[in-house]
């Protein structure tokens, strides 16, 4: 976060502003910045945004966690076995192009309308962007560099824990900054189409009576914790991922 | 002959029972006959049907008409120019056990209510039933449940112990056996209870300038609505059914069907008019309500015209 | 082994060894790859190659490059299924990889996300080595090809003949029973490489390994092998001559050099290879 | 599409007839694989099918072309300019994380309630699942091809077009592949929002008269033109990368 | 240049060349890595080195592997900036990338999407060469590198060799002023080799070009220089010792090492980096 960072923030809020003012857009749509604003300290002012964030979060990192871990177990199964990614593959594909909200009542039908069915959504989501990459990036694998292991007597599950895994880390981690945001999308749409409790709830609670302040402050507010839990996904990616080939530099290297 | 002859009519889940009259004007060609183009566009809530009309993509609304007494608050000036539903129509459904012992709304207290959406219509008949019965609406867990098969299994799995839904949802529920109705504002006696006076229900709104500059167009509309309105009236189940496609058939299942318009019939307004006694039951209810209309001055004159509706009257 | 110009009396060493079961054999192996130049079309890099090693011996491979040296190796350790031919490891056919031997590539094969030291144990871990055993073992190995220091650096933090190093304790750490190696000091200065020639020699004479070792250093071969096979110009590379080194060992790789019959045998191999390089050349150029 | 699939997929019709025959799950939920069929079977024989078909392919190829064009386009740009990443890093992350379907009544007034709203709502879909894998897959090239590309005078376009999209291109696929389901859940989405054509429209009708197989009628339908897009993606994917190392194979190689 | 060993004549011809404008020049060059073995250390490869190239000179580089030749190269190319010091191109400090090199990489380097023909032809491709010139020219070099006939080959289809040698046909066939190699040949046989080195004689010989060339091999370093410089060992590498090599030209890479005067360079050479080598590895071992 430089002071660029806030720059550029204040001009996209000044903008905002700007074009609610001179009423280039109606701020029925777009909502007023300072409303918006005002809207959200009084949620935590008042605290009973609290609640409501605390539902979304836990739907969130849940569905991530699974969703990930799912992903990254089927995308290594399938890609190492060409028979059971033949088999499956359309149905893969099927699945991930199907329009989830229009699953949402039979998951809550299987799931309920607590967290668990914004989870279960979350996580057709977050499975398929982790899938995709994790089945391409296991098939990138460096020819050599996995004969060597073989020639070094690795078994096929070290194979999987000292080639396969490390070698499709970049991709791994490319999706899961996708993922992050599918993961927030599952679980406000989930609870946007039926749920007691939620960022979504709020959203919708506030769209119905038409408080675009109210909706544009739930978005916000999400958003944040979004980037919040990306730093978290580039800040874990970083640690591991540090061995990584870059263009060399010296120290002392201006460039 | 109508200034603007392309009309959009925006509508959110056209194929509810609660927009008939818009259904038949289209279907039985009246819009047609007075030389409209008529294109309605389906949303998946009112409010997005709303937003649409706001913002310049339809130029028709057919929403309840709380949607227009909510807009003059925000300072968009909408006028209802037909009323299509003089009972809102929805019903306040308990499971078989609390329908067993049921005695007010004091008795939903600790319960979870059903609403099709938070904040949304169903959601304030909760909150004025459960402020008769002297409690607030933190006393219940209100959730959103939508209006479609989710209903159902919200309610067949025990997520909810009350739901207040229009139909078709409320006669699927009791046909089920999984509901009964306790406060049911389909009939005069229902709105009454909850809302103290006639509720109205379903309106066509156009914003301000559209009516005036449009005026024949507007009086088309009306017109034809009229005319379906008067069907409605006149015409018996049978022939209101054989109307409708099959596709609009609640569960394909026609005797069913038939039975959820009978019991829905009454709800229709007769002739289309604003009353000035559903006006002020709905400025009561929405002051209440409803915060932007709580702070705001009303003006329930500049938010309904009878002009096109008793001309079409005084036409036929 | 069309022409075989000097078949000393070692040459029943190895044929000998062949007959009580070799160490590896490629019996007529035949390698056919797809072509890019049209759709339909085959490379047969190898053709009809037989070659033996017996227990215990040190054989190089020479040849013009892009013949296919690699190729045979790839297949003896079990990595290219051959088109037809039959691959032998101590009297079991190969199927899979070949769980006698160690295999040091050409190219750089070191996982880039281990340090130079998780490399070079690699092995060991793979084979359930307790971690400061492992680690125990790998620091000893790094200091035996003069990287003590560098166990912590990552490949693309070292320079190439490093990483050749590294390759090199990575295989030679497990000790494997057959050793093949495929130009593993080519990156190297003359006096590093003979560090690791000696070293080679040592652990070779120890206890008595079969090699298969590639290179395109002519002295090389003669000072370390007990057997050179020239391969002839692709497509459908096969043995072409066959040399036996009866200099007597223990030797040392940089003084060898000098004796008559070291000379000799390098310039008849020499002469081979000369004429099928110009040959593959002359080829290639039309 | 071998006869396994074929299996495959009659097994699982089976399944679910069963499952519903033996009321295991309530057909009025999971409807009834016949019904479906006879739905499916009639909407084409009718021909009513057809018109919200068309809508619904052109909208979602044309939210797939500009999505991936501008996530490949953007990508290239932030993964070259480090600044310009930095920058606008974590705004990109906010919107990916935004919950399209509110911006949904924003679309249809900037673009009104035709094909282009829905086309918009695909192209935010679509972009970030492109964009994130682009940005990934440029920074994952080789710093010795790409040393060695500029040794022999690649101008900053040709590096672009020679090294920088070739070594990207499996990033990309791999994308696409993901991004195939993104166009149509943006296109159903949009449609079922607020629509008078498609499939999004014919499900939301369906869904309102509680007609559970007119919904998995207009899923399957989707589901089959999915795949078909998804066979073409990759289609186009051996073409371009036919060039890729795998493991080596000789003619006659069984394994 | 701390010792000189041998400083003929021929070194004046360096020195003089240096004073009209050296073609390439390091001046007190600094090259410190980051250090991987502690989060804040740092590993000085190349300290103080200053080397200057005279235009049409052809100087070889020798050292201990990992001592830091490619450092050097990369640093002369523009690829790698300096921790310090001055680097010159024809008079001009070298900013950015320096296009007057060609640069022969020791890795591989090729392009792996584009066959063996469009990578030779990728430079020409980007100085806006016409498709059909680029392509026959790119065909001539293919034959001039014996590799007619795998034109539509991708790198991965190839052998060590053959790619080696693309990479050395997509250089020069953009007959860069000032050229750079880093163990072009190492890769191949022998006779291959001396075929490779006697056409980059014939390309140096026609217009005199600058030439930095990286090697392993002492024979071909002196069968091909004008000038032999000698590396220490790492850390804080830099010259040790510079070695004209004053042989008639135009030579025969096959035949010239019989002579006595390549002989007596030889083993000087021989012997300033043996000493080099074995306390490197020494210190390595600790
Ligand atoms: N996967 C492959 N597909 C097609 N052709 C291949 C493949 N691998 C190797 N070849 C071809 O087979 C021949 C032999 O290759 P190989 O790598 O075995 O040569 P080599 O003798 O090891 O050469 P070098 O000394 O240059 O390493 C070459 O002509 C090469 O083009
Ligand atoms: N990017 C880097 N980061 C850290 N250290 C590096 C980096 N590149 C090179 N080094 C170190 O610098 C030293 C010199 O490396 P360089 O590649 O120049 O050696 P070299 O002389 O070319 O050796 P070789 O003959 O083996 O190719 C080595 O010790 C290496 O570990
Ligand atoms: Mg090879
Ligand atoms: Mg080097």
């Amino acid at each position: 976060m430089s002071i660029y960072h806030i720059a550029i923030f204040l001009t996209v809020l000044l903008a905002w502003k700007l074009t609610v003012e001179t009423q280039l857009m109606d701020s029925f749509f777009i909502g007023d910045p300072v409303l918006v604003f005002g809207k959200i300290v009084n949620w935590f002012a008042s605290g009973d945004v609290f609640r409501h964030l605390w539902v979304t979060l836990v739907e969130t990192l849940v569905a991530f966690g699974i969703g990930s871990v799912l992903g990254l177990v089927v995308g290594l199964w399938l890609a190492l076995s060409p028979l059971a990614s033949q088999l499956s593959s359309p149905y893969i594909k099927g699945f991930n192009a199907m329009p989830r909200v229009i699953l949402a009542p039979i998951f809550s039908v299987w799931f309920g309308l607590g967290m668990t069915s914004k989870i279960a959504l979350g996580i057709t989501l977050v499975f398929f962007v982790v899938f995709f990459n994790v089945y391409q990036g296991v098939r990138e694998v460096s020819p050599v560099v996995l004969a060597n292991a073989k020639m070094l007597g690795a078994s096929k599950r070290q194979l999987l824990r000292s080639v396969y895994i490390p070698s499709a880390m970049s991709w791994v981690f490319s999706s899961l900054h996708t993922a992050v945001g599918m993961a927030f999308v599952g679980a406000v749409i989930g609870e946007y189409m039926g749920s007691a409790a939620g960022m979504g709830y709020l959203i919708l609670q506030a769209e119905s009576v038409f408080d675009i302040n109210g909706v544009f402050a739930g978005v916000i507010i999400l958003t944040f914790f979004a980037i919040a839990l990306d730093y978290g996904v580039g800040f874990v990616e970083r640690k591991l991922l540090h061995w990584q080939p870059r263009e060399a530099r010296t120290i002392g290297d201006t460039a | 002959e109508p200034e603007q002859k392309d009309v959009t009519i925006a509508v959110g889940g056209k194929v509810a029972l609660y927009y008939l009259p818009l259904n038949i004007a289209d279907l039985k060609g009246y819009f047609a006959d007075e030389g409209l183009n008529v294109q309605i566009v389906d949303f998946q809530g009112g409010s997005k049907s709303v937003q649409a009309v706001v913002g310049g993509s339809a130029d028709v609304l057919s929403s309840s008409f709380e949607h227009v007494v909510n807009l003059q608050a925000l300072g968009r000036d909408f006028v209802g120019i037909v009323l299509q539903g003089r009972y809102p129509g929805f019903a306040l459904s308990v499971t078989p056990e609390l329908g067993e012992t049921w005695t007010s709304a004091a008795d939903l207290k600790g319960k979870k209510v059903g609403v099709t959406a938070p904040g949304s219509s169903t959601n304030a008949m909760v909150n004025l039933l459960l402020k008769k019965a002297g409690l607030t609406p933190d006393d219940v867990a209100i959730i959103g449940i939508g209006a479609g098969a989710g209903v159902l299994a919200a309610v067949q799995q025990g997520q909810v112990d009350a739901v207040v839904q229009a139909d078709p949802a409320t006669t699927l529920l009791v046909d089920e056996g999984l509901a009964k109705v306790v406060v049911d504002t389909r009939t005069a006696e229902g709105s009454q209870e909850v809302y103290g006076g006639p509720m109205p229900a379903a309106s066509l709104s156009v914003p301000q300038d559209f009516a005036e500059e449009n005026p024949e167009t507007v009086q088309a509309l009306v017109n034809a609505m009229e005319n379906s309105l008067q069907f409605l009236q006149t015409a018996t189940a049978e022939e209101i059914l054989e109307v409708l496609p099959s596709e609009m058939m609640v569960g394909g299942d026609r005797d069913a069907y038939l039975k959820m318009i009978e019991a829905v019939r009454p709800s229709y307004s007769p002739d289309g008019r604003f009353t000035d006694e559903a006006m002020n039951t709905v400025l009561a209810v929405m002051k209440e309500e409803n915060e932007a209309v709580g702070n705001a001055e009303i003006d329930m004159d500049a938010t309904y015209t009878n002009e096109f509706i008793d001309k079409a009257i005084a036409g036929e | 082994m069309n022409s075989q110009p000097s078949a000393e009396g070692r040459a029943d060493f190895a044929r000998a060894g062949a007959a009580i079961e070799p160490a590896l054999l490629l019996e007529n192996v035949v390698c056919t790859f797809p072509s890019r130049e049209n759709p339909n079309g085959t490379y047969c890099a190898v053709s009809d190659t037989t070659i033996s090693i017996a227990e215990g011996e040190f054989v190089s491979i020479v040849g013009p490059t892009g013949c296919g040296k690699s190729t045979l190796l790839n297949v003896a350790s079990g990595l290219l299924d051959a088109t037809s031919g039959r691959v032998e490891c101590r009297g079991a056919p190969v199927a899979g990889i070949n769980r006698h031997a160690g295999y040091m590539f050409q190219s750089d094969a070191l996982m880039p996300w281990r340090t130079a030291l998780e490399n070079v144990v690699a092995g060991l871990e793979f084979a359930g080595v307790a971690k400061r055993e492992a680690e125990d073992r790998g620091r000893a190995w790094m200091a035996r090809v003069g990287l003590s220091g560098f166990e912590h650096s990552y490949p693309h933090h070292m320079s190439g003949g490093m990483r050749k190093r590294v390759a090199l304790a990575q295989m030679l750490i497990l000790d494997p029973a057959i050793i093949m190696m495929d130009e593993p000091f080519s990156a190297l200065d003359v006096q590093t490489r003979q560090l690791m020639e000696n070293e080679l020699l040592d652990l070779w004479s120890a206890d008595r390994k079969s090699v298969m070792f590639i290179t395109h250093d002519l002295e090389e071969a003669i000072a370390l092998s007990d057997r050179v096979i020239c391969l002839s110009a692709g497509p459908g590379t096969h043995p072409i001559g066959e040399f036996v080194v009866n200099l007597p060992r223990p030797r040392n790789v940089a003084e060898i050099s000098h004796s008559p019959e070291f000379q000799r045998i390098q310039r008849e191999i020499w002469e081979v290879l000369r004429q099928e390089v110009l040959k593959g050349y002359a080829q290639n150029k039309k």
